[in-house]
């Protein structure tokens, strides 16, 4: 129920929202669990495995109970945490794990056979007969299993992704926190201060403390005020610190979860990678619970979430409570209950006495203290209506209440401390995990690290943000540490009651039992990590936050062992769960990597190219025409005009690298298996270079600009490898040479132009001074001229496709209009485009290697270029080339393939057999790398790897080629279709 | 010969700006501006010849080469250190024989080559330019960390990038390659959404 | 993780490309068992859990070779130099 | 204490109090025939393969933390056997047949699920390289399908086909291939170990080996020397630290890979799914959660944790494929130290010391190996001559040239 007054809602801005359903109201600053809360409801949610009825634990992200599917459509956020749902008009949620209701849900049989369904059962049976896990078993368990429904839309908001850097970086905005903050903002450094919540506070905004006179939340917002004047403080509310990896810091801030949808040009949240040089971590401490019979029932809360709702959120979540604690600050909800109108049934504690002013409070309000007790069981379907608790000497009482609040200690947040390895240690003084071993640019603060009281959590966070504005180089500021009164943190630990009762969780969202401990221990699952595998527990939504130190500490006692002993939990990034679309930010959909494109590009769209993708650059594939039926034929015509007049096709993706320096060619004699040391000026050659285990790496052209400069071409998809590659044997290698090369790629743009008619077609690009006849620029001739009246160039004579060719190189700005002046110049001579398809049919017809040959297992020997392998000098892979296995002379070589029956298609990938011999893996001899329709030899024709197969032209062997149920006979052939003797290159 | 005079096509000319992007509230939070006039050029020292090469170039252009990360101004050239005895040279206005012209003055002291047309260059300005680069940008731009006097190669949203800063308002400089430039573009302009973005196509 | 780049400064890993372990000097390709010690210079590794010889590649930097140490059991960079000292390539 | 629908009901009634250990917590003797450093879960299997199928009675697997506390106990459980490489494929189908019986022959479910995985490809060249694949595995007498488009359009509707960066033209679909519960395997091998007198020592660091001329003698631990006339090294990403400690330098360097879950959900994706354009592979576990990775971590480490910018790529390519994943949380994130071999595929062989065997470069896809690699390692060491399946496996095949590169990437560890 709403209390009349009080809290940090703004009464004055009420909000609708709906759950199943049900319409209701609440208030700006109000959770979606506080406002429910308000409203009175009490059943929120349905368990993992039981499907047990549950409501609401805590007041934040700890929450294991309170999970719901938020928003609807394609933006369904399953499992959302009530409690860290910021309430926003026309919210929608529904409860999810629940068929066909909330109430009424038919899974919740699974209570009943909860003793057949204890930890691990699955491991037990299902097994027979095998083929009925896939088909029965494992579809019932998985329908079972899970818990919302994930939209199965696109999510159509935005994730963005930033960077931020500063001196030093705050988690936490309680008082630890901001105390931190202020002493290194008054020192001067550049600090960010990251809260999860919406409100900066912490704990103050929960409890009902005064610092300096001041009520907490105004003095939280008073010292917020101060921080915002220092230009060098960012603070941002609503942002997680997730994890600490090396180096950085990784946040999410929550930019518009907190609408309906977010506004225009907003992200939905922003994932910030945050560099510090020293972090505090004030992330405060969780309260836990105790086990016993039913502490899972709607209506049972930690003390401290009763506080919150009652303190900030002025709702409170009962009308009679009862309270279960082991520390003395679950006694202090005693007061604020009754502010808040809650009769207080009952204060049980197992401890035998607590100070004498915490019991006649207690007494004021009329509960009865029970001392040496404990609540063994409470009853109640749908929440709790009963509790009974066992006293000294066995008295057994039952106690009414619709509220339990239940307080069995705290644990530090210490999540984000262990995320690079530090293990945690067992502190019997508070009886829990606080932080171990930290690196140097990590400090901890406050509650963090078990300084629970008000008191302590300022000084503590003022000492170790003074410490670290010296350490990070500043000046130590002045700066008080606020009054306080002392507050009690005594407790005493206790983890569960005897009798335990059934169903007595500890870990609620997974269903675990301390009876499934118990079995877990006596099955030997007894290391930390191996309950935590056999059970499941810490595994959920929560990761345990509230309950599986519980369990850690049933284990240690079942195994006479020290807490920490057999194991510490291991917290693992992220601290809070963070959606995929944030670590994916922008990139997704055509963002999801950049894409290049040549400077050619547009030209090649207005020609009506299909792209293809080839690494990021997008390449013209083909250039369909209206007329023609499918890409076959566009390929078809495409090769056809290169090989009878003339083609240009954009080559500027392939890799270029400017080599310059006394030494290049030494250098290039080291790189390469072949020497171009002696190559003249005004020529180019093509190389092959191997990795440094033999196999080849990449080939392409060089040429020499020079006598101290070549230029290299890489392929295209190799380009960024072979750089890397050359800076390595430069730097690494061979430091002493005088060589400087850098990418010139993108500098260049790049066109072949080939055909019988490309000299023709350049005659009327090429300025006039410059011979490019036969003769005067013979094949492989490479040279700087001027085009298109005096724009500088470069020409080289080379050839992929065997015909006569050119490539001609313009810098890029150019290179939009050298295609329309080369397609006007060659419009008389029948000029076509040609894209990366016909390219390919081409050079597949010459027999050249590309890609699909070029696949990083091959040999020189194996492509045919073991002529090219200089004897005469050290050059990289030269050595391990000689490897017996590469030696072998019976490895599969580069050979040609036509089809018997010259209609068969052919298809890449296909494996090669001896005609008669058998399908087994002993007799398969190679496979078919590239294949293409030739239009020159009007059939398919195809490049494979054959054993030995340069030695057997003209044997007919099997293709085979089961996935696409090709199975084929081929005539093996020489892999030069076309024009073996290289005539038309020359003439 | 052909009468065809080849007209150049600035990078992102397959783009169509228009003014202004994004929030259309009050005035834009980022401005950018595309730089067409510059022509650039690697200038790498031949082996051992650092120092001869510095003092050439401050001989000729009045200015040394920055030997860190850093940036140097003097008239029209900027000077940018890109690597241990590599910079780039940019002369705003440039002429297209700038690289040709390099090389004649360093030669034998230095490797040259002409990138003039392999970078798109986005100038950056505007109050929230900082903010807006922070979305992709992975080093620190605070001016105690950056400032006119500095220059790095990095990696932009997964996209190759040489940035500089050009005044103190603050502006910078980025230079991508030029085929990245669309996908540069993009990403520039959803960071700078929220802020408002004007576009002068330069 | 940052990589401390002697030229560029502090980065982020991303910038860089790593190549692995140092596997040490090129052996000679003309010694009598320069099979053997090839072989070894390009398969085997020490990968020792603790102080690590590697290389780096600052890619989308400077383009330089690092030789960095690396403590692989932490990540904490021990030390960073170029390949190539400034000055001489 | 046999398990099934009968021993649960009865330990329903009767309280658990029925229930054993799962294995005996064993103290470590003196010496034994056979010690198995790693308990893992090849560890575990060639101890209760030895043990079984070769009649070995005095075996001790030796664990330095609790068994599957290294990858067995952190993979993303993903079998197949869709190999390209003649060298992998017998052994990778010997393991899938082996998968198939595995909860028989174990009384133990570990939840084989052939599920089905689909490796999506987006360009030609792609595709002739699955097909490539595909007919291998086929020639092999592995199931393999290549679908098409439509194919894929109609076997995962969720994709996304229409906006996508690298459309996705098909897959090469496996579909005895899926997913086993990890943990569960490790178990289930303890427990048939333990139930033939294996003993599984838990806690017990193996700090040195002891060579007598030439030959092993015994292990040094942290819980004191054990004797031992043949030794069995299966300590996945520690392989190098633990040869080391017989003379021995491998082709091998540890990578973090790591691997994310999200929030447990209703089913969503019923097979396993790997893109081809980007790092990033998903399966949904029984429990509900989407569990998904992607490549390694560039750099060494044996710190078992990674970093940011591999989540963020992992993520992306997820988002690429699926953007139907945006909003569900990522619950937890961890890392897992991987013994990366220079060409990306296995070693199971003798060393150069007598009575040491060497298991390990299982890279980041050893887990659907656990079943062979125990029955291969197994037949090894009772044998000393490799299995006809793993006979490629060598340690010395990258002095020879024979090495198995499935992708071609060369003699560089990160790479594969
Ligand atoms: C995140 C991730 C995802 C993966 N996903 C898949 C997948 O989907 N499919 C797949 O097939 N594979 C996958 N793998 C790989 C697979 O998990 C491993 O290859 C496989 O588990 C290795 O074999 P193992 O089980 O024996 O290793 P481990 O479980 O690592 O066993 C080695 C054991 O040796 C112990 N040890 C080490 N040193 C010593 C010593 N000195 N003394 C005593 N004991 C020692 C370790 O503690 C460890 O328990 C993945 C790996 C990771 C990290
Ligand atoms: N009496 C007791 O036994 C006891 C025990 C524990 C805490 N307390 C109270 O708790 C307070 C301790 O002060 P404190 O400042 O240490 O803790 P706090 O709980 O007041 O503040 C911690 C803040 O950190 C935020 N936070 C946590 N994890 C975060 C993350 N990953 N990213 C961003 N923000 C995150 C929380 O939302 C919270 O606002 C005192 O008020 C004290 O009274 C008392
Ligand atoms: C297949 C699989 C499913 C997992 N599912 C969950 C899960 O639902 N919840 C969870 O907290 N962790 C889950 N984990 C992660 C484990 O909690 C743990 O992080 C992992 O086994 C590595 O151990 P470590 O983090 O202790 O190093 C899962 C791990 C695997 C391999
Ligand atoms: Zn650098």
């Amino acid at each position: 129920m709403r209390t009349a007054s009080g809290g940090l809602i703004d009464r004055n801005v009420p909000l609708n929202f709906r759950f199943d359903g049900r319409p209701y109201r609440g208030f700006a600053g109000d959770t979606l669990a506080s406002a429910l809360i308000a409203n009175g409801v009490r059943l929120v949610g349905r368990s993992f495995k039981y499907h047990r009825p549950r409501g609401i634990l805590t007041a934040g992200p700890e929450e294991p109970n309170a999970l719901v599917e938020l928003r609807n459509g394609a933006r369904r956020e399953p499992n959302t945490k009530a409690t860290t749902v910021e309430l926003y008009e026309g919210l929608e949620a529904a409860s999810q794990n629940r068929w066909p209701s909330l109430s009424f849900d038919v899974l919740a049989l699974n209570g009943l056979a909860a003793p057949f369904l204890h930890a691990g059962f699955y491991y037990k049976t299902f097994m027979w007969p095998a083929s009925f896990w896939e088909k029965l078993y494992e579809p019932l368990i998985r329908r079972a299993a899970g818990l919302g429904r994930a939209s199965g839309e696109p999510d159509p908001d935005r994730y963005e992704k930033a960077h931020a850097f500063c001196d030093v970086l705050i988690v936490g905005a309680g008082p630890a926190g901001l105390m931190a903050a202020l002493a290194a903002a008054r020192s001067d450094a550049r600090v960010i201060l990251c809260e999860q919540d919406f409100v900066l506070g912490g704990r103050l905004l929960a409890e009902h403390f005064e610092i300096g006179g001041k009520p907490g939340a105004i003095w939280a917002r008073g010292l917020e005020t101060e921080l915002r004047s220092f230009p060098g403080v960012t603070i941002m509310p609503r942002t997680s610190v997730f994890a600490a990896y090396d180096g950085e810091y990784a946040a999410l801030e929550r930019v518009s979860d907190h609408l309906a949808m977010p506004p225009p040009f907003m992200p939905r949240q922003r994932l910030w990678k945050i560099v510090a040089r020293h972090c505090v971590i004030a992330t405060g401490a969780v309260e836990r619970i105790i086990a016993f019979g039913g502490n899972d029932r709607p209506g049972i809360m930690t003390a401290s979430a009763i506080r919150t709702y009652r303190n900030r959120f002025g709702a409170a979540p009962g009308k009679q409570a009862a309270i279960f604690t082991t520390t003395d600050d679950g006694w202090r909800s005693i007061a604020d209950l009754r502010d808040a109108g809650v009769r207080v049934a009952a204060v049980v504690d197992p401890r035998s006495e607590v100070r004498k002013d915490l019991v006649s409070q207690a007494q004021s309000v009329g509960a009865n203290v029970h001392f040496g007790s404990q609540v063994v069981q409470a009853h109640g379907a749908h929440g709790v209506k009963r509790i009974t608790i066992s006293s000294p000497g066995g008295a057994i009482t039952t106690i009414d209440c619709d509220l339990l609040g239940v307080s069995g200690g705290w644990n530090p947040n210490i999540g984000l401390t262990t995320h690079l390895g530090a293990k945690p240690i067992w502190s019997d003084g508070i009886s829990a995990f606080i932080p171990g071993e930290l690196s140097r640019a990590m400090s901890v603060a406050g509650a963090a690290r078990g300084k629970f009281s008000l008191r302590d959590a300022l000084a503590d966070g003022a000492s170790v943000g003074l410490a670290v504005s010296e350490a990070t180089g500043f000046a130590r500021p002045l700066l008080d540490v606020p009054r306080v009164g002392d507050e009690d943190t005594n407790m005493w630990p206790f983890w569960r009651s005897t009798p335990t009762g059934k169903f007595a969780f500890v870990d609620l969202q997974n269903d675990v039992t301390a009876e499934d401990v118990q079995l877990a221990a006596q099955e030997g699952f007894q290391n930390t990590e191996h309950l935590k595998r056999y059970t499941t527990l810490g595994m959920a939504t929560d990761q345990g936050k509230t309950g599986a130190v519980v369990a850690q500490a049933l284990m240690a006692a079942l195994t006479g062992t020290a807490m920490g002993t057999i194991g510490v939990p291991r917290a693992r990034p992220p601290e809070t769960p963070v959606a995929i679309g944030a670590f994916a930010g922008h990139h997704r959909g055509k963002s999801f990597r950049p894409y290049r494109l040549t400077a050619g590009h547009r030209w090649a769209e207005e020609q009506g190219a299909i792209f293809t993708e080839v690494g990021q650059w997008l390449r013209a594939q083909w250039f369909p025409r209206a007329s023609e039926r499918d890409w076959l034929e566009t390929v078809s015509r495409e090769a056809a005009t290169v090989r009878s007049a003339v083609g240009i096709c954009d080559v500027s993706t392939l890799g270029k690298i400017d080599i310059q320096g006394a030494d290049a060619g030494a250098f290039l004699d080291r790189v390469y298996i072949n020497v171009f040391s002696t190559l003249p000026v005004g020529k180019a050659r093509y190389g092959v270079m191997l990795r440094e285990d033999g196999f080849v790496m990449d080939d392409g052209t060089t040429s020499r600009l020079a006598d101290d400069h070549y230029f290299m071409t890489t392929t295209t998809a190799n380009a960024g490898r072979v750089m890397q590659h050359l800076e390595f044997c430069h730097q690494v290698l061979w430091p002493d040479l005088d060589v400087q090369m850098i990418s010139a790629t993108e500098q260049w743009s790049q066109y072949a132009i080939a055909g019988p008619r490309s000299r023709e077609l350049l005659r009327g690009i090429v300025d006039g001074q410059f011979d490019i006849s036969n003769a005067g620029f013979p094949f492989l001739a490479a040279v700087a001229v001027t085009i298109c009246g005096g724009q500088p160039a470069r020409l080289f004579r080379i050839s992929f496709s065997g015909e006569l060719a050119y490539e001609l190189a313009v810098p890029a700005r150019y290179g939009d209009a050298l295609a329309r002046a080369l397609m006007e110049a060659g419009a008389p001579l029948g000029v076509a485009p040609y894209g990366t398809e016909a390219l390919s049919v081409l050079r597949i017809e010459k027999g050249h290697a590309a890609g699909n040959e070029l696949n990083g297992q091959t040999t020189a020997a194996d492509l045919g270029l073991n002529r090219m392998m200089s004897t005469r000098k050290d050059y990289v892979g030269r050595v391990l080339a000689e490897r017996p296995a590469l030696a072998d002379p019976d490895r599969p070589a580069l050979t040609g393939f036509k089809p018997v029956d010259r209609k068969t298609r052919l298809r890449a990938g296909a494996h090669l057999f001896q005609q008669r011999a058998a399908i087994s893996p002993e007799n398969d001899s190679g496979h078919l790398t590239s294949v293409a329709f030739s239009p020159a030899l009007e059939t398919w024709i195809g490049l494979g790897l054959l054993k030995r197969g340069s030695s057997r032209v003209g044997e007919i062997i099997r293709a085979y080629d089961p996935v696409r149920g090709g199975d084929y006979l081929l005539e093996v052939c020489s892999p030069v279709f076309v024009d073996p003797k290289g005539e038309r290159l020359h003439v | 010969m052909s009468d065809v005079r080849l007209v150049a096509q600035p990078a992102l000319a397959e783009f169509v700006f228009s003014e202004r992007f994004g929030n259309p509230a009050g005035p834009a939070g980022v401005t950018v501006v595309l730089r067409h006039d510059l022509r650039i050029a690697s200038v790498i020292a031949r082996r051992g010849c650092e120092a001869e090469l510095a003092v050439r170039v401050e001989r000729t252009f009045e200015v040394a080469p920055p030997p860190g990360p850093h940036r140097i101004r003097k008239g029209n050239l900027t000077i940018l250190g890109i690597g241990p005895g590599r910079w780039m040279f940019l002369q705003e206005k440039g002429a297209p024989e700038f690289a040709d012209v390099l090389a004649r003055d360093l030669k034998g002291l230095a490797s040259i080559s002409d990138h003039s047309d392999g970078y798109a260059v986005f100038e950056v300005g505007g109050p929230l330019a900082r903010q807006a680069l922070a979305k992709g940008v992975a080093i620190d731009l605070h001016p105690k960390s950056f400032g006119v006097a500095d220059a790095a190669v990095t990696s932009i949203a997964h996209i190759g990038a040489m940035l500089w800063q050009t005044d103190d308002a603050p502006r910078y400089a980025i230079a991508v390659f030029r085929s990245s430039a669309g996908s540069f573009w993009h990403g520039l302009r959803d960071s700078a959404a929220e802020f408002g973005l004007t576009v002068h196509p330069g | 993780m940052r990589i401390p780049c002697p030229f560029c400064g502090l980065r982020d890993a991303e910038e860089f490309a790593v190549l692995g372990s140092d596997p040490g000097p090129r052996p000679d390709p003309a010694a009598p068992n320069a099979l053997t010690a090839f072989s070894d210079y390009v398969h085997l590794r020490d990968n020792p859990a603790g102080a690590n010889r590697e290389f780096w590649y600052h890619a989308s930097g400077c383009r330089r070779w690092l030789r960095i140490a690396r403590d692989t059991r932490t990540h904490q960079i021990l030390s960073a130099e170029l390949a190539v000292p400034s000055g001489t390539s | 204490m046999r398990y099934s629908f009968l021993s649960l009901a009865r330990g329903a009634l009767q309280g658990h109090s029925i229930w054993p250990r799962v294995w005996r917590d064993a103290a470590p003797k003196p010496a034994y025939d056979v010690v198995i450093v790693g308990g893992g879960g090849h560890g575990l299997a060639t101890a209760y393969y030895l043990a079984k199928e070769h009649g070995f009675s005095n075996i001790a697997v030796l664990e330095k933390g609790w068994i599957g506390s290294g990858n067995a106990g952190r993979n993303t459980t993903i079998i197949r056997s869709n190999y390209r490489e003649p060298g992998n494929i017998p052994f990778y189908e010997l393991s899938m047949k082996l998968w198939e019986g595995l909860e028989s022959d174990l009384n133990y479910n570990t939840m084989v699920s052939q599920r089905g995985v689909l490796n999506l490809y987006h360009s030609d060249a792609q595709r002739d390289a699955y097909a490539r694949r595909g007919n291998a595995m086929r020639i092999h007498g592995v199931d393999a399908e290549l679908l098409d488009e439509a194919g894929v359009r109609s076997y995962a509707p969720y994709l996304d086909f229409d906006n996508a960066r690298f459309p996705i033209r098909g897959g090469l679909l496996q579909r005895r291939g899926g997913t086993a519960r990890h943990d569960a395997v490790v178990w289930g091998y303890a427990r048939g170990g333990d139930r033939r007198g294996v003993d599984i020592v838990q806690n017990c660091e193996v700090t040195g080996i002891r060579i007598v001329r030439g030959a092993v003698s015994g292990v040094e631990t942290t819980r004191g020397f054990i004797g031992a006339r043949k030794i069995g090294l299966a300590v996945a990403g520690n392989s190098s630290r633990v040869a080391a400690m017989a003379g021995l330098r491998l082709p091998i360097e540890s990578h973090t890979l790591q691997a994310m879950v999200t929030e447990g959900i209703k089913p969503l994706i019923p097979g396993v799914i790997t893109f081809g354009a980007g790092h990033f592979y998903i399966s949904q576990s029984d429990k509900g959660g989407l569990v998904f990775g992607g490549d390694i971590e560039a750099y060494n480490s044996y710190a078992q944790r990674g970093n940011l910018p591999v989540i963020e790529e992992v993520c992306e390519g997820g988002m690429a494929l699926m953007p139907m994943l945006g909003r569900l949380r990522v619950l937890r994130s961890w890392g897992g130290v991987c013994d990366m071999t220079m060409d990306g595929s296995p070693i199971i062989d003798r060393t150069p010391v007598d009575g040491l065997y060497f298991n390990g470069g299982w890279c980041y896809g050893g887990f659907k190996a656990t079943p062979a690699s125990g029955w291969c390692f197994a037949h090894l060491m009772a044998t000393d001559r490799p299995h006809e399946t793993a006979a490629a496996l060598r340690l010395d095949r990258f002095a020879t040239g024979r090495v198995i590169d499935e992708n071609g990437q060369g003699a560089q560890a990160n790479l594969h």
